[in-house]
């Protein structure tokens, strides 16, 4: 599977990897690995993985079941945001700043057995 | 005639001998397997492996929940089952066929679905649970009776190519203690809009990917009751190191991934400090996991 | 009477009704693993959970290679085996249990070991491969022959709280293509000395660290043949990504790890450029798999 | 478990984390991880993965049967040398020069099933 490549910009962007999996990656063109690339600033701030979130729903998402990944402007529940394989709760949820480099990995609860 | 004088019996050494000259089991392990309980909530694509791997470890008395009869699209994944058993409740099937492997240890029956008012009166006999159940309403009625009665909970789930695996409320320790280990509505403080959950009936599963994830539940198990870690004093959750979650999807070159979790949240609904939820609460049904979960409305099914 | 004009009986859509809606298998898929045959090499801790998965996938012929008789010793891994088949052939009784689980496709009984003699006539009537042996000597007899009969193999093995899985010769390109897979002597070009080598039976094994290797081997037999990669003009090694070793360590707070293998070796002995390894070559025993691996001296015994 | 810290010299020093597997770690005090400290240039040449294993044999290593790990001067048949999770085949094997952070992985082949 090869990866996307998406820029915004030019100058002082960060190179983001993220992947979606347990059925999510269906929301996304059935690709499991985006390579994003985003600015490093937004508004004179550090960019935020709230924004690519943002990102991802307006630019990278085909899929129209936008409730599907956001749900009241938030990733909905059941949904796991790994940053650089931890729970995102360890770094600061959506206001922790993106770094080049850095894995942003969105996995759906499986409920199956 | 010598009495005999070892703590294991002549056929015990004979069967456990390949897992007794491990370092990590060894007798005083098997000792603490044999002593051991575990409920196995779900007779299907988990709980059968699950349960065949406990069962011959020698754990002491195995619990099976279902309330489930066999089809024959179970077979692909249920191991446990039979093709001239269709139709014959899932518990029955999976004990006859865990007795033929083990006969030495003792199995019960709970034939019937886990509600609020039986899960205390059940899960409360037994060392260790694991959930191997396929809906989020019986995920977290399993969760909060662990979490109420202090019992360690292996968490798995399966899907089309994928699995997720955690060890939850371990040690179980008190509502609000700290060093207990998160419980699920730690890691899912909300639940998934129904109509993006998504069971193998209907998303459809490969047979070996649930069922590397059942294996594991019972290592993880089999680790967790041997290790005599469960009730030791001042035994912590970060003893163990940080908090993990295994996640696994079978199509990808490196098909696992170990994340790493937080630890219990202080607001948790179940073991947060300020949790009102308690057995007698769980027992009298006031949580209503069916609207907690919520159900798809009309119009989407159609 | 209509006459019936789907690719799959109503049988066949029944059972394996949760494996057809993934898009991986789908209709194409179950046709391709119905028409497909695996060999299981070892009906033991690897073999049992292996054939199992397989057998419920709905691999249309399976066929099982063992020479050994049911022990008490084994049930704790070998799930496929039961109390009351002690002392019963292992082929036999791993294919009663499978014949249970599914009546509808072909078993195949090779009791004996596999010799240099015999390897070729019976891994040349299969599809595919599982290795699911214990020593060296067959390991490497059983790669060998995989090569010169242009089969891929699954390899898989387990000690203690350890597992390590590949597939090799996949795809099964003739000796000297590049774009084969490496086959089992590209990775281990010479064997362990045979006083590092520890069976099960010498250093002990944990039942679902065994069995957890074995299911993979099912669920990596069953993407190769749902696929239909096998025998696609032009499908080449490098289509995969680079080649994979899966690692697992049972007691590892990050249990499995995947590492990147290099491709088939030039030089290799068995599928090698310059290989003179031939089917008659094997069949007439002119590599003595005994003396290669070597045998303990005496004194270390003791 | 704890890693053990190594110190060879002090100036330009290479932190390599060494990891055994497969029951190699019973020759290492039972120990699975190693954090080695060792100089970065070895007689003005840069340090290969023949260094490191030597000098895992010389001061790592606390059981006596050193043919379970070398046998005549190179790590032997039966164990996998993974160099940041590659075969070291694909780096060039011994003669590969460690850079500071790398992870060696020693796996002994299993045989069991
Ligand atoms: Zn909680
Ligand atoms: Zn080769």
């Amino acid at each position: 599977m090869t990866a996307t490549e998406t820029h915004v910009g030019e100058s002082k962007g960060l190179s983001i990897k993220v992947e979606f999996s347990g059925g999510l990656e269906m929301l996304f063109s059935d690709q499991r690995e985006h390579n994003i690339k985003i600015p490093a600033v937004v508004e004179e701030k550090p960019t935020t993985v709230a924004f690519l979130i943002e990102y991802l729903c307006k630019n990278v998402m085909k899929d129209t079941r936008e409730e599907l990944f956001i749900l009241d402007g938030h990733v909905r529940p059941g949904i796991l945001v790994l940053i650089n394989d931890a729970d995102w709760e360890l770094e600061g949820e959506e206001s922790y700043e993106l770094q080049d480099g850095d894995n942003i990995l969105f996995v759906s609860t499986l409920h199956g057995g | 005639d010598t009495p005999w004088k070892w703590p294991l019996s002549a056929d015990e050494y004979e069967r456990y001998a390949r897992q007794l000259i491990i370092p990590q089991v060894g007798v005083p392990g098997q000792l603490r397997l044999k002593k051991a309980s575990v409920l196995v909530v779900g007779a299907g694509g988990l709980g059968c492996p699950a349960a065949a791997y406990l069962a011959g470890a020698g754990v002491g008395t195995i619990g099976l929940a279902d309330d489930d009869v066999v089809e024959v699209s179970n077979l692909h994944r249920q191991i446990a089952h039979s093709t001239d058993k269709v139709g014959m409740h899932k518990v029955d099937s999976a004990i006859q066929f865990l007795r033929s492997l083990n006969p030495t240890i003792a199995f019960r029956a709970h034939r019937g679905r886990i509600t609020s008012e039986t899960a205390g009166a059940i899960i409360s006999d037994y060392d260790l649970v694991l959930d191997c159940t396929d809906h989020p309403t019986s995920r977290y009625l399993i969760s909060d009776a662990c979490v109420v009665h202090g019992k360690p909970l292996v968490f798995a789930s399966a899907l089309q190519t994928h699995g997720q695996l955690m060890v939850m409320n371990y040690p179980p320790l008190p509502q609000g203690d700290p060093h207990g280990g998160p419980c699920y509505r730690c890691i899912f403080p909300k639940p998934s809009p129904p109509e993006t959950v998504t069971s193998c009936g209907e998303g459809g599963i490969l047979g070996p990917v649930v069922g590397v994830m059942g294996v594991l539940q019972a290592l993880e198990a089999i680790k967790i009751l041997a290790s005599g870690n469960l009730g030791r004093e001042g035994f912590k959750r970060e003893d163990l190191g940080p908090a993990q979650m295994l996640l696994f999807s079978g199509h990808v070159a490196a098909p696992f991934r170990s994340v790493r979790m937080a630890g219990r949240r202080k607001a948790c609904f179940a073991c947060g400090e300020a949790s009102g939820l308690t057995r007698e609460s769980l027992g009298s049904g006031s949580v209503d996991y069916i609207q907690f979960c919520g159900v798809v409305p009309a119009v989407e099914i159609l």
